[in-house]
């Protein structure tokens, strides 16, 4: 059968507040409105408002409480509408939510997913387009998850939601209504993913394609195309970004000794740029060619849909990118 | 309705006005209604994407500010910024063609719905992120009073984005420094999806700057905005910050994928459409003082016209030449390269803001 | 001084105490004046490094609010957080390692003098961000409400964070959900070196909730503080939120770099030494009703030695191993591997709160 | 003549009030106390209130009112007390000075400086120690600098305020009492240095080392030490991180054909890590050796003196990393 990513973190949100009652959603319409892009439609009436709390639009303000409340022992789900809102609200991420528990001596610990629509949507311009992954994925104490399809959308939420440490995951409003097939064990009440592990989607022995959420998608087509000219592309879809596979990227390095990374954030100091200089660091030698990292273009994201599609990354610049390094 | 007042003497309820001041309020009110009917039709004809946050329903409010106020004094607002493009002097086909993302728009395609600005006549836009505006409206009037001008800042917010916590920050600056600075929360019962009350322990907006003077406007009564906002920038330039709440109301959805009725009831749509809407009674006023329903249909049909033709010739516009991408980002650019989509591609921004190429 | 409200009405001025209360609230003052200037005297000799933000002269505002709530109430504060440690259950040895960076210190030498906690007994801390603790506060209200326990929590912070605008977000939050919370204000007139009046449009911090009520205390009075806090204790969780604010004074200078006398005279210091400090105060107190002031000396001499004790176990103490720095990073580590300095270091990080490798 | 980091910022600011009515300051105890960190002294009696001007501690107030007058004409400098502050502001420097040039299509300016240290001091742990010269380098539309001596400070404060965009600009709090070397031309009012262009502060053939900030002279050290040892390291002193200056990254490697980055920032998608990348991809084959990275180690950083060394790159480490590559 088939699942759309929104009911995959639907059903995952709806499970884990049935699981435990330590765990409660909040954020902006995630009540009564039914989410703003519809990740919690019908937990209010399942759960009540004590469970799943409609907020002011005040992120500071209820990221601090979250993180508090999980200070205390709670489990908060903590939406953000779009993770450009939670710019509003990234120092108590950062400096309350990650560093506690060290700065404790492991007494305090925070777990607490925080999540929303990470990077571009279709048509809503600058302000509204910026992909955080790179920069999340640099803090210690936390742990940053990318879901693309639906079973990793199910199994890393979980998962997230289980984990005793602050959790950002980062889905792709884009993605929201595809759907993708799924079987009796991702529909388990208990299927998880592990955390820090990536997913080899495809295997290929020419060149290793390296990418996260939507752009996993782009990578298989590319993969496809690419396989039809004999080029056989092996794809991974990296899941945590915090922490990083490395394991499986050198492994995939030593079959392949190409690699080419693709994320819809901007280059410099992005999800690539630690791939490649990862790579160099650790497998120096089995390198037939550069890391190449296809990426968002270096702009503020612009409103017209050619523009916004030629600072995005396409199926067609990833097969460039693939036979530059052939 | 008369004003309701916050640590200040409310501004007299007698307003003067004459058939020709009116007659340009329907005017432009009602090129505003138009116009944001007529966004509405391109976006379900999907000539339009992303987000589209129409002001229909709140027209009385910009109107009667900028009756008060001249192109001197600046605005700043919201994602909800179609109709300031038209009331500080650009053109309906500008926003039309922005918001078709053509090159004729308002900012040329890149800015789209939320980013229109006319830096000419002091509108500053246009913001995305909910309550940053304020701050950065607190700061224009800055500027306003260390250059020595005469001039206000308007600060145009909702009633959701009154309870975020920069707001505060920035009236307890502006207070500290007598910034002549008019935060204009405008009131429309509702953030997205969620009711004031809902959202704020206490939704007298007027009052919620504690120190700071408020006074609460009915937000459909041009008049009474005009009278409003006169009096507060007169006392704005003389004394410092001041709050107006302007009761008003949104008739379409929050945005384009908001139906805008499962948080609020048909009825009070209605109610609100057949007695508070503010065109309808700027135009019982002309009428009743001897205007010709004739002059209407004429008006109207001129109106209409104006945005027909905008939309058609927004539409024939053309889209933005990938160049463009590299353009703006930089006043100084100094010979920086920025990374395209692929490695090896490198681009030198231009600044441009002519786009003479 | 009697209490100052807002919006509710202010308790009782008539209090009741006995001897032995009295002598428990001198025995805690004291330790906590003689562990502050310990700190100081340790930090001049360069026994402690960084920031060291000192508390006395405020220490009635804790005492008063230790003696109103129970251990199962929470608290958390600011940098400003090293009584707590005492007053909550911790050593003034734990304290003093703590500060010299040693591993007997309460966080083990990793937090250092703003980092300071006890979950057990609902310490949340010590935060080095102004302002941060009032949205975590409310948080942990939240928490006890959650879980239908009959606790509050005591969020302080100063009169300089009292201007941020997380404070009006979770003070408006806290409002709409009625949590259990207390926000305690300590006003000791200065953030940094700015007075008050300079940071804030109106210093009156206990109206400045607006619609939540608020009582001011004189914060040098240990037994106006619990009597109302106790009120407020009860009044939080009948209803909600309820600001306190308690006007205090910083002995010292902000922090270690601050002399504290360059933005206020010698003689306001002086002033509140002779005519406000809170541990004289109930001193004087004890005197006229029958303790013998030959029992004073035994008990400062008794806390003295406590404390030089304590400085030099503290000393005595080692410092924490290098491999500590991989600790508890993450509750679950998940064989997470995290980079050292330099390439090809990777260290697994260990959840190990008691420390036992 | 000899000349602090502290007076070469001071007098930066001091020339640059005087020289452009438009030049304003504002941030926390910038004026009555003359800076928290002194960097301010003696200019609120020199200029008065309206141009330097204290604010209360609202980060994101300030930030906010800052770039609004940017907007409307003035050249504010905004000072952090420290950077970590600013992530209560950073929506402020992201979503309102970086894009709206861009999104108003190069109708709004925004001239303004925000300017403080940056970075880890001394035994103020994890929550004032955090280095975040690689978020805001990744941002278009910033413009990030990061001065090591007097000379930089001079020269890059200056170019920064005159600059009509948006400059993040990242000090060390430990470099302030710093005395260097200074000359006539250094000490003129209208030095400035270019932005974008990074300064080869010591020639060598054997291998790059690249860094910003204080790790500049930690690597000038290693150089010493190893020149001793017959080992001639190239010191490359970045200045820029946006736009970071590849061609004088590139030409160096083309002569020593090894590069070590050093920095005091988490690893993860670091300034180190952006320069590996673009080394492997623009000039692959001149590679001898990986591109390794000294970084801060991954953790919060700890308080004890020992521990908070253990964190971050030392002298020796420095020639590790070097000894590594040859
Ligand atoms: C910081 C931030 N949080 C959330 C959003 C998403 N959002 C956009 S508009 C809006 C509702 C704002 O309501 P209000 O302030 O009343 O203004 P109105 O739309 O009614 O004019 C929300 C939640 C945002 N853009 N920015
Ligand atoms: C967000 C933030 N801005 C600035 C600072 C620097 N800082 C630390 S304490 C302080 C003054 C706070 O004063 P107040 O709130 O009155 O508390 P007090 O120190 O008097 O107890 C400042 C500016 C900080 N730690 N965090
Ligand atoms: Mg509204
Ligand atoms: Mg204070």
């Amino acid at each position: 059968s088939e699942m759309t990513v929104r009911d995959a973190l639907n059903s995952a949100l709806d499970e884990e507040l049935a699981r435990d009652d330590k765990v409660y959603i909040l954020g902006e319409e995630v009540g009564e409105y039914q989410g703003a892009y519809k990740i919690t439609r019908g937990l209010l009436q399942k759960y009540g408002p004590d469970r799943v709390k409609d907020t002011p639009i005040t992120e500071a303000g209820f990221t601090g409480i979250a993180v508090g409340s999980a200070f205390a022992g709670l489990k908060p789900v903590c939406e953000f509408m779009t993770w450009n809102f939670a710019m509003q609200a990234i120092d108590q991420i950062i400096n309350s939510a990650a560093k506690t528990l060290y700065m404790s001596a492991g007494q305090i610990s925070c777990p607490i997913v925080f999540r929303g629509p990470n990077g571009a949507a279709a048509g809503v311009a600058a302000q509204h387009s910026q992909c955080f992954a790179s920069w999340y994925s640099s803090v210690p104490g936390l742990k940053v998850l990318a879901p693309y399809d639906s079973e990793d959308a199910r199994g890393l939420l979980k998962a997230a939601i289980r984990d005793p440490d602050p959790v950002v995951f980062l889905e792709n409003e884009i993605m929201y209504g595809q759907a993708f097939p799924v079987n009796a064990q991702i529909l388990d009440k208990d299927f998880t993913l592990p955390i820090g592990k990536a997913k080899v989607m495809r295997e290929g022995k020419h060149v290793t394609l390296v990418s996260f959420s939507k752009m996993v998608g782009y990578c298989l087509k590319a993969a496809d195309h690419l396989s039809k000219e004999g080029v056989h592309c092996e794809v991974i879809n990296l899941r945590s970004i915090k922490p990083l596979d490395k394991d499986t990227l050198v492994a995939s390095l030593k079959k392949t000794h190409r690699m080419v990374t693709v994320e819809e954030g901007w280059p410099q100091c992005g999800v690539g740029s630690e791939i490649a200089a990862l790579m160099q660091e650790l497998a120096f030698d089995e390198l037939d060619a550069p890391v190449l990292r296809v990426t968002g273009a270096e702009v503020p994201m612009p409103y017209a849909a050619n523009l916004e599609a030629a600072a995005l990354p396409q199926v067609d610049d990833i097969i460039k990118a693939v036979k530059s390094v052939l | 309705m008369p004003f309701k007042v916050h640590r200040i003497e409310a501004p007299s309820n007698i307003v003067e006005t004459n058939v020709s001041e009116l007659m340009s309020f329907y005017k432009l009110m009602y090129k505003m209604r138009r116009m944001e009917i007529a966004a509405d039709m391109m976006y379900k004809a999907k000539f339009i994407r992303g987000f589209c946050h129409l002001y229909d329903g709140q027209e009385a409010v910009l109107t009667g500010i900028e009756a008060a106020i001249t192109l001197q004094d600046s605005i700043i607002t919201s994602y909800r910024d179609h109709c300031q493009h038209v009331s500080r002097g650009g053109t309906v086909l500008e926003l039309m063609a922005e918001l078709m993302g053509k090159r004729e728009g308002a900012t040329r395609g890149l800015g789209g719905s939320m980013h229109i600005y006319n830096r000419k006549n002091n509108f500053y836009g246009g913001n995305g992120i909910v309550g940053a505006q304020i701050p950065l409206g607190a700061g224009i009037a800055l500027a306003h009073k260390y250059r020595g001008e005469p001039n206000v800042c308007i600060t145009m917010y909702g009633d959701g984005a009154a309870n975020q916590g920069q707001k505060y920050e920035a009236l307890n600056m502006a207070g500290l420094w007598n910034l002549p600075a008019i935060f204009v929360c405008e009131n429309n019962h509702y953030g997205m999806g969620t009711a004031e009350w809902r959202a704020a322990k206490s939704p007298n907006f007027y009052t919620r700057g504690d120190y700071i003077p408020g006074i609460k406007v009915d937000g459909m009564d041009v008049l009474a905005v005009k009278q409003a906002v006169a009096f507060a920038k007169a006392y704005a330039l003389a004394n410092g910050p001041i709050i107006m709440e302007m009761d008003t109301y949104r008739y379409h959805g929050h945005s384009m994928s908001d139906p805008g009725s499962t948080y609020r009831t048909r009825d009070e749509i209605n109610a609100m459409r057949t007695e508070r809407d503010p065109i309808e009674r700027v135009k019982k006023l002309l009428l009743a003082n001897g205007v010709e329903s004739a002059e209407f249909k004429r008006l109207d049909r001129e109106i209409k016209k104006e945005i027909d033709d905008a939309v058609e010739a927004a539409k024939a516009g053309s889209i933005p030449p990938d160049s463009w991408l590299w353009k703006n980002m930089y006043a100084a650019p100094l010979g920086a390269e920025m990374r395209g989509v692929l490695p090896g591609q490198y681009h030198a921004p231009a600044f441009d803001p002519e786009y003479k190429s």
